[in-house]
């Protein structure tokens, strides 16, 4: 018989061998499927690898993927923290998008240093007020917000459909859902390569999220929050603002990113944006441990398998849905891995 | 009006009827004191086990225990996660969600564009040709039936068995079941697992019943509107027969308002469902304010030294 | 003026045993390490059948641990537990109540949503089916049998403190448990809840059950154990019978390892000027409440538990707004005082020391600096920044100050013991210079020294501030309060000076809701009891009454 | 997680023919001498539907000597579609296909850089020196299942149960209803819009809908044959999509629509490898058989499948074109006058219903 016994002190220094540990399972039983599919499992390990990281195309191909899945996880972050469970990237992105779209598309005749922050203004009111909603159905009428801000993504979504449907359809566009081209001063350009200059928006709110919280007054109020919703209020915290700063915050960060989606690499709003970063994001964060200084390598690394493997199904014909295992069985392993550094087995007596 | 009523009520209680089954499951799991969020994937695997069961095996009950035996299974993953590893259970059942999404696609691929035997309409003898009623909730699939005693038997159970007041006393206050001499522990894995099979039933109502096709995704978010039909029921069995049955209206009436002619953009109608999703709760929250709520609910189990 | 009311009722009472009578339980050599702190170490104890045996020991000494190892919540390090003289090994609490062992926790092990019925058959049911009907008349019939008034259909959550500790007493009796454990059962009680407590474990003894009762009331212990022993640091450092139960004074003394004075002196310090103004406060299960308090005086606010303090408190500290009425607070009206910008009021305003430590004053998992910046944070920020490094300088001065163990700032709020953490969150809230002082049960669970600490300190906080105190132990108020206001059903019924005349009598009267208790004769207190029987109250009036 | 765009149907082929048809990977042959082909779905194959019908043509080119093939399926329209392009490019890939119209832009960018490579894109209209452009006018098949539903419905009110409001989508609810009033002028056809390409309970939820508010014939534009189930439930008729589906629905199944992209893909592939390829729009219809009517049930009349096979003729010979004007839209207004036939530009951008549809184009 084991009992699990809880450590004293959490296991110091034991986080990369856990993280280690768990990609390293959790690549093996996606390896495992793979084989058990008949395909050849190391080879699929090195395809995945010469896909994501092994060139600088390859590199290229994956730091864009990973912009929005950055943007997304510093936003779940910050809110995981106060344990607010928004797991509304998705809506909010799909909102920064409208957003941006709006401005591209009413003032296409601003030169850039004008459109581009107008553009940016506009996705992080849209995103940030499609995340204040669920804060303020769970602050006035305690709306559980794992169910707002769901049902928000698939509305914000069903919204995107609507507009590029409907209103903002390019008359030029056969018909199809898109909008309009944007005009080249609402486009952001290539910054080195092919990785455009959204990267430097990054970095400013990885860097200022990461002060913010860190050095703050109000982010010590965040993370007091998280660690105790009734002590914050018992000390006087203005517990709604920071429910709605978080959430807020959140919202911006997301808008943002799919503000970079329309303007940086598609230059036009097509449903096709939506391809789940906010959901993603959560697993980002949380393999990160809601630290915003890991956010960027975990986002780059799962940027990384997505792009990967794209280079496994075209050379081994790997189903799409491998991606999918992949993401959930890291995410899995993680939390079980976690485990490791409360807690330990100790041989029970008896 | 009469004759538009009757299909809408009929598809009403039809298309609720997955929903009355992932609600059970996710209500039993909660009221013993366990957050899953991964209902989703849950459905998604028991729908995809009952298409494949009942393929080979010809029977669809078969099929349909499959379900929730596939639901189950995943279920026990997220009791492992947090009933032994201590996981973050909001965390551990999103994850459940991705990764039964993604299981169910990767093994379900070979069967979409195929099809099984499944249940058929059935009508009750006598009790179909009662007016209106009848022609509502009796002339239904065997399904349909079941899903009639289930909240039945969930009330039953939770209020006249020591076992679902053991249940309902994990989730209220492990310790206080502990220290009464019962292992809250073993009662959560119950209500982990056993909820999974539920949601996992209702998975198969989809594959089997309400179509008998297979094809990735066609949970459909069906999941979510348990989870949040859970809170809305108050935790209560009665209460989530009334949620799954709006919900399933409000989806049979949103399709029928665009054959009926109504000029609306139908992404606008597809919001609807969401859109009450988040009214109803607000509007049960503000007057119930999270009543029914075990107290125990989300908060892991500390082991013992 | 202390309360020896118990001591009278116990001779009536005690039947003599046979002191050879063999023991129940044999506790052999029990060790028990948590990481580092050794809880228990090498303890043995005996317990008998029909004797109250009662635990001493300072917080932290380890009673709690020892006695969870009995009752099977975990394992001892080594060890034997001998039960009826045959070695037994428990592997849960499912395993201790088999062998006939209960434990009433002090924190209540109760399902609120449940019935008491439900409660007490909980895990015990034997059948599968159960009967709502048949399990209130199960209930019903063994309350009736050991003369314990309680309706068991009744949800706990509806119940005061002592109908929830009978509850817990029903369970122990339905499970036929030969050994009760009892680990600070009086701590939440009113005096006269206690006292039906007494009756009720000299009840039990009397049929036979060996009594285990930890306490950190001397006086309880003198008047209601058998034998005592004495833990500190996790051992066992004496032990008597009960023929040799030595003084309050010379208990106290054996239990901290050095000398303790148990009196205060609480000299009147001269008054200032108004700090807290209640005017006709009503809404929240409060009706016209008004009282005012100055600086350097300490206002006790008494009563059974569930009778508005709760509320009143809350709305004082800014956790829940006046319904109707004014709340004045340093000046400032409530809506002002609270919504002003903390930047100024976190130093000089009013500090709150809830009776909840871990939760509301402390968050578990945040280490002390983090949660001695809870309240005093904006005393550390510039322009928006916060100065952790000073915090830490700071938390650390006063950790070593007020004696915190272990004095390490990094230690994490849930690795502290309950007095410990109080004893932080008591420097954190002076360290405000607070004007005005909600000390809600600040005393609750300590031992004597700690006690005597935070009253001293509550005494000198008169200096600049004036004090709100919520007690119910009566006692304390006695010991520090200037003034008393006994509140009942959401009213203030009465203020009441320390040192006026027959002020515990009077006290006890308002408690039960009478208003005209004052000093007329013996009969009105018998009014009061009657009156209370009638509204089935449940607490008959204050000990002190009923002693005379 | 997005909506894959399709705007096409898929080809005719049955499970049976699928199981058949090994799948192979490129492993298994030499590299180097072989011409590599490569095709980019939207969706994954395994939805039975639009994806799957090009692989199936994928499975013809594969067959072919001298040629391997591979494909990387439920690609996004985005930023994913331009970099599997380019990763395809990159490997050395002679011919791809982009199978979905919101692969046209990326294609287009790619191509620029990839001058040797030759790029078919499927449904769109952009070309450059090696981009070329191709689709099939599935509308005429519709026509033809439009004249079967008409002549099958007794209350006049046909059901249409479709996925997205695109071109594709309503160009083919419009000459259905054409067909259908080629045979009851007066009937009216209601359209539900499911939001979804493969949705199986939705998809039977809204052909349910249809059918209680009295359409007694269900046509879709769908890769489930949900509507069929639900028609065939109820006992009344209904036109398939995409394959034969009257396995599903034999009592029900009148006939259906259907893609056969095998022989246009094994034609470009040759095409390429001996040098003749040109970049051109190519646009074939029934005259090629790249799209046709799946066999009809035994509950067509015969008078009836005389009269398709009569239009079919008309059809392939270009005696006969499906949006012949007069032309009038939904609120009467005339879109193609009298004597015109509507241009290729036209359909390919139409957002318009015609007379005689009950339903939102948004
Ligand atoms: N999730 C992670 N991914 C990658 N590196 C990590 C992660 N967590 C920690 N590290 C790095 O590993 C080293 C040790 O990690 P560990 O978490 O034990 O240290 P720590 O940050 O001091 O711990 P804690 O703050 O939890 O007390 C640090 O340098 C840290 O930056
Ligand atoms: N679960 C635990 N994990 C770590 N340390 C513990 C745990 N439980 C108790 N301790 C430590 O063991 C020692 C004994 O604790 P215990 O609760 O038995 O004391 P106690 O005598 O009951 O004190 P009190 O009078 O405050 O209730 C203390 O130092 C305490 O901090
Ligand atoms: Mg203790
Ligand atoms: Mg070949």
């Amino acid at each position: 018989m084991l009992r699990v016994v809880k450590r004293q002190e959490p296991l110091k220094g034991g986080t990369p061998l856990i993280v280690v540990g768990a990609l390293a399972l959790s690549l093996g039983i996606s390896m495992l499927l793979l084989a058990a599919q008949g395909k050849p499992a190391p080879r699929g390990l090195f395809l995945l690898w010469d896909g994501a990281f092994a060139h600088v195309h390859s590199l290229e191909d994956t730091v864009l993927k990973a912009i929005p899945l950055y943007l997304c996880s510093l936003g779940v972050a910050v809110a995981f923290r106060m344990q607010v469970w928004n797991i509304g990237a998705e809506g909010q992105f799909a909102l920064g998008a409208i957003g941006a779209t709006w401005a591209a598309l009413h003032f296409p005749d601003l030169p850039a240093p004008l459109l581009l922050p107008l553009m940016f203004a506009c996705a992080g009111v849209a995103g940030g007020v499609w995340a204040l909603v669920p804060a303020l159905l769970r602050l006035r009428l305690r709306v559980n917000e794992i169910i707002s801000t769901l049902m928000l993504n698939y509305i914000g979504i069903l919204l995107l459909d609507y507009l590029v449907y409907g209103p903002w359809k390019d008359p030029t566009s056969f018909g199809f859902p898109l909008t309009r081209e944007f005009s080249p001063a609402a486009q952001i350009g290539r910054m080195i390569g092919r990785i455009h200059w959204g990267i430097l928006l990054c970095a400013a709110v990885g860097l200022a999220l990461a002060v913010f919280l860190k050095r703050t007054r109000t982010g010590f109020e965040i993370m007091a929050g998280g660690a105790g919703a009734r002590a914050a209020r018992y000390a006087h915290m203005p517990y709604g603002f920071l429910v709605g700063l978080v959430m807020v915050l959140c919202g911006v960060a997301s808008g943002w990113a799919g503000s970079l989606e329309v303007s940086a690499t598609l230059g036009r709003l097509q449903p096709s944006i939506m391809a789940g970063y906010g959901y993603t994001a959560i697993v980002v964060a949380w393999l990160a441990r809601l630290r915003i200084t890991h956010i960027a390598f975990y986002a780059f690394l799962l940027a990384g398998f997505r792009v990967g493997v794209e280079n496994l199904q075209l050379e081994l014909q790997v189903p799409h849905a491998f991606g999918g295992i992949m993401e959930g069985l890291i995410l899995l392993s993680v939390l079980a891995g976690q485990f490791f550094q409360n807690y330990r087995f100790r041989r029970a007596e008896g | 009006m009469l004759e538009l009523a009757l299909p809408i009520l009929a598809a009403t209680v039809q298309s609720g009827t997955p929903i009355l089954y992932a609600t059970l499951g996710e209500m039993l799991t909660e009221r013993s004191g366990v957050l899953n969020l991964g209902v989703e994937g849950m459905m998604i695997i028991g729908a995809l086990a009952a298409f494949v069961v009942t393929g080979a095996t010809g029977s669809p009950w078969l099929g349909f225990l499959a379900a929730g035996a596939a639901g189950a299974l995943l279920g026990a993953l997220h009791a492992l996660a947090c009933l032994v590893f201590q996981g973050n259970q909001v965390v551990s059942g999103l994850a459940l969600t991705i990764f039964g999404v993604g299981l169910a696609d990767f093994l379900g691929t070979p069967f979409i564009g195929t099809t099984v035997p499944g249940f058929d309409k059935l009508s009750v003898p006598l009790l179909s040709a009662l007016p209106v009623f009848g022609d509502i909730f009796f002339r239904q699939d065997a399904l349909v039936y079941v899903s009639y005693v289930m909240p039945l038997v969930f009330w039953l159970t939770m209020r006249r068995t020591s076992l679902g007041l053991a249940v309902d006393a994990a989730g209220e206050h492990p310790a206080a079941a502990s220290a009464a001499g019962l292992d809250p522990v073993a009662l959560r894995w119950f209500g982990v697992v056993g909820g999974g099979f539920l949601v996992g039933l209702g998975g198969a109502y989809l594959s089997l019943a309400y179509t008998h096709l297979w094809t990735s995704g066609m949970t459909a978010g069906r999941g979510w509107i348990a989870v949040a039909l859970v809170i809305f029921a108050f935790w209560r069995p009665g209460r989530a027969v009334f949620g799954a049955y709006l919900f399933g209206g409000i989806m049979a009436f949103q399709l029928r308002l665009q054959a009926m002619g109504a000029d609306l953009p139908s992404s606008l109608l597809l919001m609807l469902p969401y859109g009450l999703t988040v009214f109803v709760l607000a509007a049960s929250s503000a007057r119930g304010g999270g009543v029914g709520a075990p107290r125990g609910l989300g908060v892991n189990i500390e082991p013992q030294e | 003026m202390r309360m020896h009311a118990f001591a009278r009722r116990r001779r009536k009472h005690t039947k003599r045993t046979d002191p050879a009578v063999p023991p129940v339980v044999r506790l052999i050599s029990i060790s028990k390490s948590f990481g580092a702190v050794k809880a228990n170490q090498d303890i043995s104890l005996d317990i008998r059948p029909g004797r109250i045996k009662a635990l001493l020991g300072e917080n932290g000494a380890g009673k709690s641990t020892l006695m969870s190892m009995l009752s099977g919540r975990f394992p001892p390090d080594s060890g034997t537990i001998e039960i009826d003289g045959a070695p037994a090994r428990f592997r849960s609490p499912a395993d201790g109540i088999a062998a006939g062992i209960g434990m009433v926790y002090q924190h209540f092990m109760l399902v609120e949503r449940m019935t008491v019925a439900q409660n007490v058959l909980l895990g015990q049911t034997g059948s599968f089916w159960l009967s709502p009907r048949a399990m209130r008349a199960t209930v019903g019939a063994l309350a009736e049998e050991y003369g314990l008034a309680i309706d068991p259909g009744a949800r706990v959550d509806s119940l005061s403190m002592g109908q929830r500790q009978l509850v817990e007493i029903l369970k122990l009796l339905y499970r036929q448990s030969r050994v009760l454990i009892f680990d600070e059962p009086t701590a939440v009680l009113t005096p006269a809840e206690t006292g039906n407590l007494f009756q009720a474990l000299w009840n039990m003894s009397e049929q036979g059950k060996a009594i285990v009762f930890i306490s950190h009331k001397l006086p309880e212990v003198i008047a209601v154990a058998d034998e005592i022993a004495i833990l500190r640091q996790g051992r066992i450092v004496d032990e008597f019978l009960e023929h040799e139960v030595p003084s309050e004074h010379a208990l106290a003394n054996r239990m901290v390892g050095r000398e303790v004075i148990l009196e205060v002196d609480a000299q009147p310090v001269p008054l200032g000027a108004e700090v807290l103004r209640l005017e006709g406060l009503s809404g929240n299960g409060l009706e016209d409440v008004s009282l005012s308090l100055r600086q350097g005086e300490i206002l006790a606010l008494a009563g059974v538990a569930g009778n508005g303090q709760k509320p009143l408190v809350e709305t004082v500290a800014g956790l829940r707004s006046p319904q109707r009425g004014a709340v004045t607070i340093l000046g400032s009206d409530w809506k002002a005082f609270y919504g002003a910008p903390q930047k100024e009021s976190w130093r000089g305003g009013l500090a709150y020391i809830p009776e909840d430590r871990q939760g509301l004053a402390t968050c578990p998992d945040l280490d002390m600096v983090d949660n001695f910046l809870l309240t005093t944070r904006h005393g550390f920020s510039r322009q928006g920044f916060l100065e952790r490094n000073r915090a830490e300088e700071q938390t650390a001065r006063l950790v070593e100050e007020h004696d915190v163990r272990p004095p390490v700032p990094a230690t994490l709020a849930r690795q502290l013991s309950g007095g410990n953490l109080q004893k932080l969150v008591i420097a954190r809230e002076f360290y405000r210079h607070p004007r005005i002082i909600v000390a809600e049960q600040p005393t609750q669970g300590l031992d004597v020294s700690a006690t005597e600490e935070v009253w001293r300190r509550l005494l000198q906080a008169r200096a600049h501030a004036g004090v709100l105190l919520v007690t119910g132990d009566l006692n304390e108020a006695l010991q520090l309060a200037d003034r008393i206001a006994v509140m009942y059903r959401g009213r203030i019924m009465d203020v009441i000076g320390r040192n006026e005349p027959d002020a515990v009598g009077r006290i006890g009267l308002l408690m039960a809701g009478l208003r005209k208790g004052k000093r007329e004769d013996g009969t009105a207190g018998e009014g009061a009891r009657a009156r209370q029987g009638e509204d089935g109250q449940g607490a008959e009036s204050a000990p002190g009454g009923a002693a005379r | 997680s997005s909506e894959p765009q399709k705007e096409a149907p898929k080809a005719e082929t049955s499970k049976a023919t699928e199981q058949a048809a090994e799948q192979a990977t490129p492993e298994a042959k030499p590299e180097g001498a072989e011409t590599k082909v490569g095709f980019i779905y939207v969706s994954p194959i395994g939805d039975a539907g639009w994806s799957y019908a090009h692989d199936l043509g994928r499975k013809a080119v594969e067959a072919m000597d001298g040629v391997t093939t591979s494909y990387v399926e439920a690609v996004p329209e985005g930023p994913d579609a331009e970099r599997v392009i380019t990763n395809m490019a990159r490997k050395g890939y002679k011919v791809i296909f982009t199978t979905s119209f919101g692969y046209m832009d990326p294609t287009i960018k790619v191509a620029k850089e990839f001058p040797d490579t030759v790029f078919m894109h499927c449904s769109g209209f952009k070309k450059s020196a090696n981009v070329g452009n191709y689709f099939g006018r599935m509308y005429q098949a519709r026509y033809l299942s439009g004249i079967v539903a008409g002549a099958m419905t007794k209350t006049k009110k046909l059901g249409y149960v479709a996925a997205f409001p695109i071109p594709e989508v309503i160009r083919g609810i419009n000459a259905f209803t054409l067909g259908v009033q080629s045979v009851a002028p007066d009937a009216e056809v209601r359209v539900v819009w499911s939001k979804t390409w493969y949705d199986p309970a939705t998809e039977k939820e809204a052909a349910k809908s249809l059918l209680d508010v009295g359409c007694d014939v269900i046509a879709q534009h769908q890769d489930s044959p949900g509507p069929q189930e639900a028609a065939q439930e109820k006992g009344v008729y209904s036109v398939g999509y995409d394959t034969d589906m009257s396995a599903f629905a034999p009592k029900s199944h009148l006939t259906a629509p259907i893609w056969n992209w095998g022989p246009f893909y094994t034609h470009v592939v040759k095409s390429v490898m001996d040098g003749s390829w040109k970049s051109e729009s190519v646009w074939p219809g029934m005259e090629e058989g790249i799209v046709d009517l799946a066999p009809y049930g035994p509950m067509v009349p015969q008078d009836v499948r005389d009269k398709v096979e009569d239009a079919r003729r008309k059809i392939v010979s270009g005696q006969f074109k499906v949006f012949a004007g007069p032309v009038k839209d939904q609120k009467g207004e005339v879109k193609v006058p009298e004597g015109a036939v509507a241009g290729d530009e036209q359909l390919l951008g139409m957002t318009w219903f015609v007379e005689g549809v009950i339903g939102s184009t948004e």
